[in-house]
């Protein structure tokens, strides 16, 4: 066969290639032979139609999207925005943190291990190239239902292989979520963040710039593994009946990305690197092109100077495969033997393959020949757009109309107890221990909080304090009632999260996990749930730095519940002063802070006992929100409260037996005179937490609260072993604990 | 009670970061002259009772649904020579 | 003059820095030490800290134990240096043998990350003397290969000797850190060479050295006092 | 170049909780009358030049100081009928 060169190309204009097979639309390839002139060589073939997938182009969601960037709040945080590999925020003291949540859901359907560990892996190889050291993860994660046999089998590897990476590379997992419904059946979400900090002299970017510089490609060798991976797969409708459709699975190796991290970050401190990129989804073409489009000058690269695992491979498999735990450096030429000395002293490969030239073009040779020759912007950054099509649904107006109001609820204190104690067991709002204690917490000498905490919390200055917190959260069940709110309940939650930690809220990552985009009723709940965010973070004041979108998460015709996670970055002066959910003291008293009104439709109540989805989500007032942060961290602050929980799905109730767990402590609730028991216990009212006040700090909080309008209403007390309704009922924690703890074990161990 | 042996090993394809790991290490330790090493699985399965046709094609199936997995992995069985190998 | 302790860093190895940290806030002075270094910068003392070195991916500690630095550690065990291993570290000690045993894959299979109540059996090693026999202490633990194994007459022996260092804690509930977390024999959670200078345990002390920091629990600085104390006296 | 598979097995006394969880899972998957499952490794080593006893002399001290641990595991030397198995 002769080697597909550009001039071959261009003496061949009528040969026919495969672009179908490659997931390009015809338009999209008429597209691509415009912009070169000719037709593509199968080299350029390729690498169009991997950085054009959905995956990595966003077509379907970039005109949303563009309103981060035009609804952006007053706030002089943030450093790097969307755009970069991850955004980077101010944090002050010199200190820039870098964070990011991105979804590896149908690799990890097919295979949970590898697909689940080959995410970490990813997450953490964005925030490096930032320049970043990273300091921990989250992983919050979507399931079918809990007892559904398929969830057996995914479940506990996902969970083995977020740990066997995450634990492998030194990286303390500090949060994250587990999500059981039915509508994750048959693909799960899988998706992970990371975060990294760095000094603010060290952030670098991914750009190719000064002529005559090496791009260095290191760590693992080039193999056939993921050809066409991630991005193509995350690119269509799951469908079981096509295994053809299922590529190479990447396998991970967490010990070479270890290595990888210490040398990039040895390498950043001599001041070795001018441009950086990690190889993700669409490898080489993806940062070939990138470094190029985002540079000043063009690169050319040879192909065939790239270390490969298979000596097998075409020049388009190269440029495709998806092999983990590769990065890809600019290196001035006097500085390139002291790269490769440090990669030597880690044992990383790295080879020179390529250099930044003078021109505008990417140029990529093979055997002595030109089998690229584009104008990388028009690979990187410039593929195509859709209008998607988008409509309200129909079934829309029943859904919401079928109020959980007309639930039938508990009447008696028996009821309510019986009730309690479902909740508690429940899947959803079970304790998570048996997943979490299979992560290392401490890895790093860091973790100030860790799960169950509403927050994880990380000290990254010894001498001073000065500490970051992260949560992440999304509602499927409140999106799906409406997605609008449903992202902004998503966005306020993480919120309320980081600030009952005491740290103050910065701003926020996404990934923002939907059906397929061709479906018009998907499209709605993705603009909805987008301009939602968008509009929650300008009245928050929190931007957002980045994130990631998956589509096609469906089986068939079914979508999955739109599923907008949030995570919220916070910094705290000094992590002394933290905020912990456990009640551990006896005598404090407890106090509910916000309004609780009758809001059951979503809730966690109406799933459980019920079974049911209708309604409408619990409201929002940011506003609230707001002050709500304010008077927790002014509390953590002056050293008013000793714990507080926020409150989410399950309500009081939920809050208040984790907190009495978790401190080992009981606590004597007085339900106040205006409120009903059920709703006080059950409801999800938004805007909301519960806090443990030391005696001699009652009043100094009170007159704080007030002063500034936020209702806080005093309930009870931290007490005894139980928990005890007056005139309700009494439940043991021993009993509680046994419920809580068991159901997650009793499923998967 | 006769001995199956049932080894999984790594596609050709897919990474092997076991085997990698061990083939790096042994030049350091002295030993020269390997050129690949790939690191798998085996399972011996004690099975009760004659290993005719159906007893095989059934621990056939268990391998390629549970003991392997396909995705990634290849496998084969074989009953074990009773003077050992 | 204060003491010298020496970290080793492994291809993998995850918490050197917190060793090196913890060494610090005991007090003393930490030197960090390469794998391909047979030089051991005249330290006075040794730990091998934790982590998944060569990814564990042949056996836990398998390949680090025949790095150049390890010749020189093996070299001057035997001749009396103090010598702690820590998780990753204690794996490697088996693997050359300075201490007795193995270590397998734990009997849940799962990864297990906790806080862990540990009895010291044995105060009188280099590491232990800031502590009492029979003192009660928690510490994380953090592993998946963390079963210690060996054949009935050494576990004997190491009876006999005393030398069984930490248990495992099993009579409480196992939400307040008690239960032998991994299927170690005879809740074996430690041990010591005859010699008491080479200690190697899976739980990390070194994880357990500041009050607002993983657990809130400072148990575990008392392995780096013991060895500072026994060090400047000397 | 030829291929040697070094077998690396837990000993008979050493509980093998691997091996226990496939066993204990095959009734539930519907496979019955397997006695005992035991689970352990399998490398296989592309040597480059002849296979003689030389070769395999070195392979078998590689096994025993490092691709077994000994205290723990019992191996198997055997060079892989070329036919394949
Ligand atoms: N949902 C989103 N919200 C905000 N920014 C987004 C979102 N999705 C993607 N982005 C931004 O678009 C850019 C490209 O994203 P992505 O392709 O995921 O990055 P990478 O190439 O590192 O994988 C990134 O800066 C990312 O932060
Ligand atoms: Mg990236």
């Amino acid at each position: 066969m002769t080697l597909d060169t550009v001039k071959h190309a261009a003496e061949t204009p009528d040969t026919d290639q495969p672009w179908a097979e490659l997931g390009l639309k015809q338009d999209e390839y008429e597209r691509v032979r415009e912009i070169l002139g000719r037709r593509p060589t199968g080299a350029e073939l390729a690498m169009y139609s991997v950085m054009w997938s959905e995956h990595c182009s966003y077509k379907s969601s970039k005109v949303h999207l563009k309103q981060f960037g035009q609804k952006v709040p007053e706030n002089d945080a943030m450093l790097v925005g969307i755009g970069e590999n991850a955004g980077v925020v101010d944090v002050g003291q010199g200190y820039a943190v870098t964070f990011k949540v991105e979804s590896h859901n149908h690799p990890s359907y097919v295979e949970p291990y590898q697909g689940a560990a080959t995410g970490v892996g990813g997450i953490v190889r964005d925030i490096i190239a930032m320049g970043a050291r990273p300091v921990a993860v989250v992983d919050p994660l979507r399931f079918g239902a809990a007892d559904h046999p398929d969830t057996k089998r995914v479940l506990p590897g996902v969970v083995a292989g977020i740990g066997g990476y995450g634990n492998c590379l030194g990286l303390p997992n500090i949060g994250g979520e587990v999500v059981f419904d039915a509508c994750y059946q048959g693909n799960p979400l899988v998706n992970a963040g990371a975060i990294g900090v760095m000094r603010h002299e060290d952030i670098h970017l991914a750009k190719a710039s000064g002529a005559g510089n090496k791009v260095i490609l290191y760590g693992a060798r080039t193999g056939g593994d993921g050809i066409g991976g991630a991005s193509i797969l995350a690119s269509e409708t799951f469908d079981d009946a096509k295994p053809s459709k299922r590529p190479a699975v990447q396998v991970g190796d967490p010990f070479q990305e270890k290595l990888l991290i210490e040398c990039t970050l040895e390498a950043f401190a001599e001041k070795l690197v001018v441009g950086i990129q990690d190889l993700g989804a669409a490898g080489l073409s993806c940062a070939t092109s990138e470094l190029a489009s985002n540079g000043s000058g063009g690169m050319r690269v040879e192909l065939d100077d790239v270390p490969l695992r298979d000596s097998t491979l075409s020049p388009e498999e190269i440029l495709m495969s998806e092999s983990q735990e590769r990065m890809c450096a600019v290196v001035e030429p006097e500085k390139v033997e002291r790269f490769l000395a440090i990669c030597e002293k880690w044992d990383v490969t790295a080879t020179v393959i390529g250099e930044v030239t003078d021109g505008d073009r990417l140029e990529i040779y093979w055997h002595g020949e030109k089998i690229v020759d584009v104008d990388p912007k028009t690979v990187a950054h410039e593929g195509p757009v859709y209008e998607r099509p988008y409509a309200r649904p129909a079934w829309q107006d029943a859904l919401q109309a079928d109020d959980a109001g007309k639930l039938p609820r508990p009447r008696t204190g028996d009821e309510l107890r019986e009730q309690v104690l479902k909740l508690v067991a429940s899947p959803n709002q079970a304790s998570k221990s048996w997943i979490t204690s299979q992560y290392d917490h401490f890895v790093q000498g860091g973790t100030v909080l860790a799960q169950p905490e509403d927050a994880g919390m990380i000290r990254i200055d010894e001498t001073t304090g000065l500490g970051v917190a992260i949560a992440t959260d999304g509602n499927g069940r409140y999106a799906k009632l409406d997605p609008y709110h449903g992202a902004q309940l998503a966005l306020a939650e993480s919120y309320r999260n980081v600030a009952a930690t005491g740290a103050k809220p910065l701003a926020i990552s996404d990934c923002l996990n939907f059906g397929s985009p061709e479906d018009p009723a998907v499209m709605w709940q993705f603009s909805e749930a987008v301009r939602g965010l968008a509009d929650g973070c300008l009245e928050l004041g929190t931007p957002v730095t980045g994130g990631n979108v998956s589509l096609y998460n469906q089986t068939g015709e079914a979508a999955i519940h739109p599923t907008p996670v949030v995570a919220v970055l916070g910094v705290i002066d000094d992590v002394s002063r933290r905020t912990p959910i456990a009640f551990a003291d006896e005598g404090h008293l407890l106090y509910l802070l916000g309004d609780t009104k009758d809001e059951l439709g979503g809730s966690a109540w109406s799933q459980v006992v019920h079974d049911h989805l209708g309604g409408l989500p619990p409201q929002v007032d940011l506003g609230r929100e707001k002050l709500l942060a304010e008077i927790l961290i002014s509390a953590s602050r002056d050293g008013m409260v000793d714990a507080a929980h926020d409150l989410s799905d399950g309500g009081l109730i939920q809050a208040l037996v984790e907190s009495c767990l978790r401190g080992g402590k009981g606590a004597r609730i007085v339900v106040p005179d205006e409120l009903d028991p059920f709703v006080l216990l059950f409801s999800e009212s938004a805007g909301r937490a519960i806090v443990a006040v030391p005696r001699s700090e009652e009043l100094r909080f009170t007159d704080m609260c007030g002063a500034r309008g936020l209702p806080a209403t005093r309930i009870g007390v931290v007490d005894g072993d139980t928990i005890d309704v007056q005139g309700q009922f009494t439940l043991p924690l021993s009993d509680l604990r046994a419920a809580h703890e068991a159901t997650i074990p009793s499923l998967f161990a | 009670m006769a001995r199956v042996v049932v080894d999984v090993m790594l596609k050709p394809e897919i990474l092997d970061p076991q085997g990698q790991a061990v083939q790096r290490a042994l030049p350091r330790l002295g030993f020269e002259g390997i050129g690949d090493v790939r690191q798998g699985k085996r399972f011996e399965l004690e099975v009760e009772g004659p290993v005719d046709d159906a007893a095989l094609a059934r621990i056939h199936e268990m391998a390629e649904t549970f003991l392997a997995n396909t995705v990634i992995e290849d496998f084969t069985v074989h009953v074990e020579d009773q003077a050992g190998s | 003059m204060t003491a010298r302790i020496g970290v080793i860093t492994f291809p993998g190895t995850l918490d050197d820095r917190d060793t090196q940290r913890a060494v610090r806030l005991a007090g003393a002075e930490a030197v960090p030490l390469w794998h391909r270094d047979k030089d051991l910068k005249q330290v006075d003392a040794v730990v091998l800290p934790g982590g998944f070195s060569y990814g564990d991916y042949l056996r836990a500690g398998a390949i680090s134990r025949f790095s150049p630095v390890m010749e020189t550690v093996i070299e001057q065990a035997r001749g009396g240096l103090p010598v702690l291993g820590i998780c990753n570290g204690f794996q490697v000690l088996t693997e050359t043998h300075l201490l007795p045993g193995a270590m397998l894959r734990n009997d849940s299979l799962h990864f297990v990350c906790r806080d862990q109540k540990l009895r010291v059996e044995n105060a009188g090693t280099a590491w232990t003397a800031d502590y009492t026999a029979g003192q009660e202490i928690s510490v994380p633990l953090k592993n998946i290969d963390g079963r210690y194994v060996a054949d009935e007459r050494t576990l004997d022996m190491l009876e006999a000797e005393g030398r069984v260092a930490f248990r495992y804690l099993t009579e409480g509930d196992s939400a307040d850190g008690y239960g032998n977390p991994n299927g170690s024999l005879r809740d074996i959670a430690g041990v010591t060479n005859e010699a008491g200078n080479v200690v190697g345990l899976m739980p990390h002390p070194e994880h357990a050295v500041e009050p607002l920091i993983g657990t809130g629990r400072t148990d575990g600085l008392g392995f780096f006092t013991s060895i500072l104390k026994k060090l400047v006296n000397a």
